[in-house]
């Protein structure tokens, strides 16, 4: 009996698991893809992961935090290519980039906020707002214009073009700054703040927070807002990525952002999954492309196919690792009269983040 | 700036370690053993011209034992293609094709592939660079050009001086490709006050959309219309079915003029129901090549290498019609 | 302010749901420092008052007032702030969560703007601890059985109140030390001054410690009373509204099993959750499961009817012997299971009553041999009847319910399927008096015509009164079985506390 | 129970309403060669698809699930189909596609039901590999066909009405069938309302959810053939792109709630019969093609509103509000 005990407190708790066999494939096929393919284990191309993506990693990141409230935000593809196109325009104009970036974080968070809005106050389902939301995004933007516009101001070419150097040559970009520091930031609210906390009790039970007394409308309107945040400043960044502001830019990239998280082990049903998840489901499927490519003989349905199947073999590892250790959820009863030991050992769900 | 295969934390990764020759000007010729490596970013197969395009350049490159083709399908994303060439210059190839997806959003990543001294051919759309260095040459079609041919044939064939309203079907919103061959098309047509654009939709290149937006044209307009300028030759074969199946006859009763050229449009002018076929190459392969061997031999390249284009109609199309391969 | 003013008072409360008319003109009046009953029989609109005042519903009319001053709360969290703390009859934490957020979520303690996680986990201990409990306040609440989630609601509750603290029948779940520990701190709160309504179905429990009684019946108010100078029996007459018999107290007069085993189990076992029990029941017999809370119980008819895989061990029903189990195979062969856990297991929320009550029969059946709906509201009403459901109709989504009208929801379901043998786990959890004496005359009735019951359930006395015969756990560990004229609640607590009896029967393994 | 149709009726009704005012001719039909002729028949023809899709999807999102590879499978039917024709006979062809479609359904209810993947990553994964299976088989060209028995599905007539709406209807009715006279309905209602409830109940989940998922499969490849037929060809890269979107939409505009539970076949039928008026009279109204979007947008919302109980209690109130004030 005691035997079993101390086996399941040194259990991973299930939450730590999906995030690790992430970790561990995420290993595994960057090996394969270092021991395949000649060039690919080098800084640059493990920084390229970064650069290329640093706009995903912002908007999966707080795509995470409806996701978690057991929402779903369809419209952040469009916002990022509304906002390329917005800022393409007024910088077009001459307006001061930095003015230009305030305004695409304000439209961000008003259309969150306003997305938020009819979701809560209207008891909407979060796809058909969001959907709606991403056909105004999309179509709102050719409004300004059909065409791509090329950005040649000069404070998005120096933020674009500047490198920081890191191990030798190799380098990464200003994009890859802040698409960590919103890694950190989301991680730290999620863990270290009230709303955080909530937000995962809302995910848990709506009904059961609202009666807990917290106040859940707030929060809902919040989560989207700051989802519609990133979007923006995945926007921004993805402007610099670019230079260019387009339309058609990121098409279907919703579906890139919530295979992110939930690669990264969080539940879209909501509730569980840590914010670190986004980045390491971001890093996951970059890695995978970046094998394809270095292939480089599949055709084009060849590639959409192996890149399926890369997916698939990863979810589906993970899925093992996860029902291997999972096992049965031990039902632990403490009583008054025979009091459960305190099992020390399960520490790592709190200090594992 | 530095070139790639420095110094510094580069010489920890095993993959940089020797076989590092074309850190020199690319201008000097590869030893004779090694092959050219060619990196081609691929928009995807969205359609069966894209996908002609693909084939002209496997078959001119794999067949090659002088070359060495890395392919890369970005399945219709920008980023992708991004991510390719930067994946092409961490694999230190001697040359680049890319057919850019959008015009705009490439003066990053080729400044990369200029500083790692590799040279950039576009194929079949060109960029919007503020430094035209960036790439080494364009090889591909006009499209404001063929727009402008699909109207003036049109005029050609019904006559100057004939009241004619015209539906258009759009390409996908915003592509450069529908942008430019509607603006082409419309210069023309505003000049010649018998010609008006009555109705403009998007069908999104596809066929069935263009039969969808046809039938929806047919509904609200029906004799009305007398011709159809299509932007690809799919959406005119769509369109050509609502036509048929409104109970006007395609080619007679209605003028039906599209862009692209491909195999089925030829047969459809045989048959009678399509009037004109602008083409638009897509079989740019030898060209490219051309260009990628003149390139390595230090010859200064045309920045703009026009492909061979020509305007199909009548007995011309018929002829054509045993040559066509895409 | 001294204990006895008038600390909260409805004036004139009313409540419509679409057809159902859950309270008219309810007046209530909660003093400082007395504990106040709730009373009524399934639907009688407890919850729904709890719920008008608290803000979960909109009241269509009436007044409230709280220390003199008329309030409106909007929502939960507007009650709170008002010093309202309740907890609700279904339990509301998020199981997601860990304990210690669960008992502080929305007030969580802060260090230089940061949550301040170590403190929490220790107050969270330390909270517990009042309530006599001891448990890991970092894992996740679902790892938690239902008794101790009730336990963590009441503690979030008490710790939260300030003035005024609601009790939805907190006790439905737990046992007697567990209740025991809950008075003590309701006592305690109580000479602290602070007013507690209390709603529950035992009237031991509301002669034990309420100051102060209110009846509702029928969405109406009957009266308000002294605790002490209302007889136990006038109270059941005010709550059912007709007077009230000693007879309609069913006991078991005679047994009426025949020698036919229905089931056997034997020496099933499952790792880390039952060691191996050995049971059998006849035909027309009541076997009682007795336990404390976790000694388990539900994970052996879990077992049985195939929620859950033995490891090892053998079942035979009827001729057959069956190594793994499944519901559906269980079902076929004739068994039923009402589970403890009405929100979880039990209701199909969205579904109407019709629809609950012949789902298991309709998975008996198969998918294509589909009960007419003729045939399904022939059934419907005859268990709505004989059961006494109080609902507008049939075609009301069962979450409309009150907790014991749903309870009674989900026992039609089995009984519908016919079935040999039926497993109740805690089927009077939550149900009124009247009901559960109608339940208890449901049982016997039932036994007498053949069929066999294992009953669960945490009142002994209830146990008692119908079983021929009860197998006592402990540790999750068969320890001993009692019937016939030996059953009563100080012998089998007896054995419970020693695990004596026929323990040399089931060697103790391990520790 | 009824009263949820209310609204998608109402919203079908103002824009037929709104065409027989802006769209001259509109409701006008006429006789020709036998059969019926007239936007209306159009739009029911054009529906067909995202009918027959939205009927599978309906039972999906019944069970808390969603299958957002229809669109693949859309494609892959109609390339197997097509390649298949003059191969094979006619009915074989037919049949293979079918055949594909609910093995593809196979697929993505294995993952989900066995392996715990959640449906939107399961389905995914067919999403992103279907088409290029669908490419795969085509090999990235439009393949054609000129076979007349084959195009009768999708543009054929029958009894004067195009053959492709019997089709639907007979999708329709037959999964209606099923919700009504078989307990598939009930039991897909528990489990999409409480899993672990109906397991209790003994219904089996999980088998529930495969042969969910296979309908769904099927679903996606009569649509298939009915839009490979519709214009002879298979065009494995745009057949069926972003449909799933239009189909789920389909389903909410009826009624269906996303977080499953009840569903309700004849309110996605309207759901998808508004969802095609819209886009044909956006069509022929000569919306600049870069507006659809927004107008789009702005009716789902207008839509999704009015289907609110929480949106019409504000105007309830404000209504009450004001007679009393
Ligand atoms: N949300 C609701 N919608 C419709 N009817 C409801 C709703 N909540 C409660 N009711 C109805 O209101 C009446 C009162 O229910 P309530 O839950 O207050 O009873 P109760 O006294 O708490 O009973 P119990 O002892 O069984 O918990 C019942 O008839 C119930 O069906
Ligand atoms: N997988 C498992 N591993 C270890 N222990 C388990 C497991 N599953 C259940 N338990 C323990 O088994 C015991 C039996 O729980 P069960 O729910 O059957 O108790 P019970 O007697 O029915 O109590 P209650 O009256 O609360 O229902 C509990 O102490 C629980 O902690
Ligand atoms: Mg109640
Ligand atoms: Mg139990």
């Amino acid at each position: 009996m005691k035997l079993e005990r101390m086996r399941l407190g040194l259990r991973i708790n299930q939450n730590n698991i999906i995030i690790f066999s992430t970790l561990l494939l995420i290993l595994l096929l960057y090996g394969a893809g270092s021991v395949l393919y000649t060039g690919f284990f080098s800084w640059q191309v493990f920084f390229n992961l970064f650069i290329d993506n640093a706009y995903l990693i912002i908007v999966a990141t707080g795509l995470a935090f409806v996701i978690i409230t057991g929402g779903i935000d369809l419209s952040v593809a469009s916002v990022v290519a509304f906002i390329s196109v917005v800022s393409a325009s007024l910088l077009q104009q001459g307006m001061n980039a930095y003015a230009v970036m305030a305004i695409c974080l304000i439209i961000g968070i008003l259309f969150g906020a306003a997305q938020g809005y009819l979701i809560q106050r209207f008891d909407l389902h979060p796809w058909i707002v969001t959907l709606a939301g991403m056909f105004l995004a999309r179509g709102a933007s050719y409004f300004i214009t059909t065409q791509s516009i090329v950005i040649e101001n000069p404070t998005y070419l120096s933020i674009s073009k500047y490198k920081i150097h890191l191990v030798g040559s190799n380098f990464i970009s200003v994009s890859v700054i802040i698409a960590l520091v919103v890694v950190a930031l989301a991680v730290y609210a999620a863990k270290y703040t009230e709303f955080g906390r909530a937000v995962f009790a809302v995910g848990g039970s709506e009904k059961s927070s609202v009666l807990m007394g917290l106040p859940v409308p707030r929060i809902t309107v919040l989560v989207y807002t700051i989802s519609g945040f990133c979007s923006a400043l995945g926007g921004i960044v993805f402007t610099f990525y670019m230079l260019s502001g387009y339309n058609l830019h990121l098409m279907g990239m919703e579906m890139d952002a919530i295979a992110a998280c939930v690669i990264g082990g969080i539940l879209l049903t909501g509730g569980f999954g840590y914010l670190v998840g986004p980045l390491l489901g971001v890093i996951c499927s970059g890695i995978i492309q970046t094998i394809v490519m270095f292939q480089g003989t599949l055709s084009s349905w060849w590639t959409k196919i192996a890149v399926g199947f890369l997916l698939f073999l990863f979810i589906l590892l993970q899925r093992v690792i996860v029902i291997r250790r999972q096992r049965r959820r031990v039902i632990n009863h403490g009583s008054t009269m025979t009091p459960p030991q305190l099992q020390p050992l399960t520490n790592a769900e709190y200090s594992k983040l | 700036g530095s070139n790639n295969g420095g110094s510094g934390g580069a010489s920890s990764s095993p993959a940089n370690t020797g076989t590092n020759t074309e850190s020199a000007a690319p201008a000097s010729s590869p030893a004779a053993d090694k092959k050219i490596v060619l990196g081609f970013s691929q928009i995807g197969a969205e359609s069966g011209w894209r996908d002609a395009e693909t084939q002209s350049i496997k078959d001119t490159f794999g067949n090659d034992p002088q070359f060495e083709l890395k392919f890369s399908d970005a399945q219709q994303k920008q980023e992708n293609q991004i991510k390719a060439i930067r994946t092409f210059i961490s694999q230190k190839v001697d040359a680049i094709a890319l057919a850019p997806v959008v015009e705009s959003g490439w003066e990053t990543v080729l400044e990369e592939a200029k500083a790692a001294n590799i040279p950039v051919f576009l194929l079949d759309r060109t960029v919007k660079v503020s430094d035209e260095s960036l790439y080494t040459s364009f090889i591909g079609s006009d499209f404001i050009l063929e727009g402008q041919n699909a109207a003036k044939t049109m005029i050609d064939q019904l006559g100057a001086d004939k009241q004619v309203n015209i539906v258009e079907l759009q390409g996908t919103v915003g592509a450069s490709a529908a942008n430019d061959r509607q603006k082409g098309f419309q210069e023309i047509v505003d000049a010649n006050p018998n010609y008006k654009i009555i109705k403009s939709q998007s069908g999104d290149f596809t066929r069935a959309k263009g039969k969808e937006v046809m039938e929806a044209f047919l509904k609200s307009d029906g004799k009305n219309i007398q011709a159809v300028y299509a932007h690809n030759d799919d959406m005119a074969l769509g369109a050509i079915q609502a036509i048929e199946e409104y109970g006007l006859k395609p080619g007679t009763d209605i003028f039906v003029v599209s862009v692209d050229g491909i195999k089925a449009a030829f047969e459809a002018i045989r048959d009678g129901k399509l009037n004109v076929t602008v083409e638009c190459n897509p079989l740019l392969g030898p060209q490219l090549k051309q260009a990628i061997l003149d390139y390595q031999a230090g010859q200064t390249l045309e920045k703009w290498i026009k492909s061979d284009e020509d305007v199909y109609f009548g007995q011309k199309a018929i002829d054509a019609l045993p040559n066509r391969l895409y | 302010m001294r204990s006895g003013d008038v600390l909260l008072k409805m004036e004139e409360v009313s409540k419509t749901f679409p057809g159902v008319k859950a309270l008219s003109d309810v007046n209530f009046t909660l003093r400082q420092g007395e504990v106040h009953a709730l009373m009524g029989e399934n639907g009688a609109g407890k919850s729904t008052l709890i719920k008008v005042l608290t803000g979960v519903h909109p009241m269509d009319q009436g007044k409230v007032y709280l220390n003199g001053r008329p309030i409106v709360a909007r929502s939960p969290l507007e009650a709170q702030h008002l010093g309202i703390s309740t907890v609700y009859q279904e339990i509301n934490l998020c199981t997601n969560l860990s304990v210690a957020e669960n008992l502080y979520i929305g007030r969580l303690p802060r260090r230089r703007g940061a949550i301040d996680w170590k403190k929490m986990h220790a107050d969270s201990e330390q909270l517990l601890r009042r309530l006599n409990l001891n448990l890991d306040v970092k894992k996740s609440l679902s790892d938690y059985s239902v008794a101790i989630q009730q336990m963590v609601a009441i503690a979030r509750a008490v710790d939260m109140s300030s003035g005024v603290l609601i009790l939805d029948e907190p006790t439905s779940s737990l046992d007697a030390q567990e209740v025991q520990q809950l008075f003590a701190v309701m006592r305690k709160l109580r000479d602290e001054g602070m007013g507690i309504v209390f709603v529950t179905h035992f009237l031991d429990q509301v002669y034990e410690i309420t100051d102060r009684i209110t009846i509702l019946r029928n969405g109406s108010l009957v009266g308000e009373y002294e605790t002490s100078k209302l007889s136990k029996s006038s109270l059941v007459t005010h709550m059912i509204g007709r007077e009230w018999k000693e007879e309609d107290e069913h006991r078991k007069t005679e047994s009426s099993y025949t020698p036919e085993v229905v089931m056997a189990a034997k020496s099933l076992t499952r790792a880390g959750s039952i060691k191996p029990v050995s049971l059998s029941v006849r035909k027309g017999e009541v076997v009682g499961l007795a336990g404390l809370l976790g000694s388990g119980r539900s994970e052996f008819a879990n077992l049985i009817f195939g929620i859950d895989q033995a490891d090892s061990g053998v079942m035979t029903l009827g001729a057959e012997q069956f190594q793994s189990m499944n519901p559906k195979k269980a079902i076929r062969q004739g068994i039923g299971f009402c589970p403890e856990d009405r929100k979880i297991a039990g209701i199909v929320g969205e579904l109407t009553i019709r629809e609950n009550i012949v789902l298991a029969l309709q998975a008996k059946k198969g998918i294509f041999n589909y009960i007419p709906l003729k045939k399904q509201q022939e059934i419907a009403q005859r268990f709505i009847d004989l059961l006494r459901i109080k609902t507008p109709s049939m075609e009301q989504r069962i979450d409309n319910l009150s907790g014991g009208n749903q309870q009674k929801v989900i026992l039609a379901r089995w009984l519908a399927t016919e079935p040999k043998l039926l497993i109740l786990d805690e089927p009077t959890r939550g149900i009124d008096v009247g009901s559960k004496g109608e339940i208890r005359r449901l049982i016997l009735d039932l036994a007498k015509s053949g069929l066999s019951i294992l009953i669960i359930s945490s009142e002994l006395q209830e146990m008692i009164e119908c079983a021929d015969r009860i197998v006592v756990l402990r540790d999750r560990m068969q320890v001993g079985e009692i019937s016939g004229g030996d059953m009563n609640e100080a012998s089998i607590m007896k054995m419970i506390a020693e695990g004596g009896g026929t323990s040399e029967q089931y060697p103790q393994t391990g520790s | 129970m009824h009263t949820k149709i209310i609204w998608p009726l109402t919203a079908l009704a103002a824009i037929l309403l709104f065409n027989l005012f802006f769209v001259p001719g509109f409701f006008h039909m006429e006789i020709k060669d036998g059969h019926l002729f007239g936007s209306l028949i159009d739009i029911l023809n054009r529906a067909a698809p995202i009918m027959v899709i939205a009927i599978g999807m309906t039972l999906v999102i019944a069970k808390e699930g969603i299958d957002i590879s229809v669109g693949s499978v859309l494609a892959i039917a109609g390339a197997v189909a097509i390649s298949l024709i003059g191969v094979v006979p006619l009915w074989m062809a037919i049949g293979a596609a079918l055949i594909v479609g609910a093995l593809c359904g196979l697929w993505n209810g294995v993952l989900i039901a066995y392996l715990g993947i959640q449906p939107m990553v399961g389905t995914l994964i067919l999403m992103t590999v279907g088409r290029g299976i669908a490419q795969l088989i085509t090999e990235g060209k439009v393949l054609t066909t000129d076979s007349k028995s084959y195009g009768f599905i999708g543009k054929g007539f029958f009894l004067g009405l195009p053959f492709s709406i019997f089709i639907a209807a007979f999708v329709f009715l037959l999964v209606l069938y099923l919700k009504k006279r078989t307990a598939l309905g009930l039991f897909l209602e528990a489990t999409g309302t409480n899993k672990v409830s109906s397991e209790y109940a003994g219904v089996e989940p999980r088998k529930i959810y495969l042969f969910v998922y296979i309908v769904c499969g099927l679903c996606a490849a009569i649509a298939g053939l009915l839009v490979s037929s519709n214009i002879s060809s298979a065009d494995a890269n745009n057949a069926g792109l972003w449909i799933e979107l239009d189909a789920i939409l389909a389903v909410v505009i009826g009624g269906t709630s996303m977080r499953g539970g009840r569903f309700f076949l004849a309110g996605t039928v309207i759901g998808a019969l508004f969802i095609q008026s819209l886009t044909t009279t956006i069509y022929s109204m000569g919306v600049p093609p870069e507006r659809i979007m927004v107008v789009k947008a702005i009716v789902v919302i207008i839509v999704s509103l009015m289907q609110s109980d929480r949106f019409r209690q504000m105007f309830q109130q404000k209504s009450k509000k004001a007679v009393i004030g």
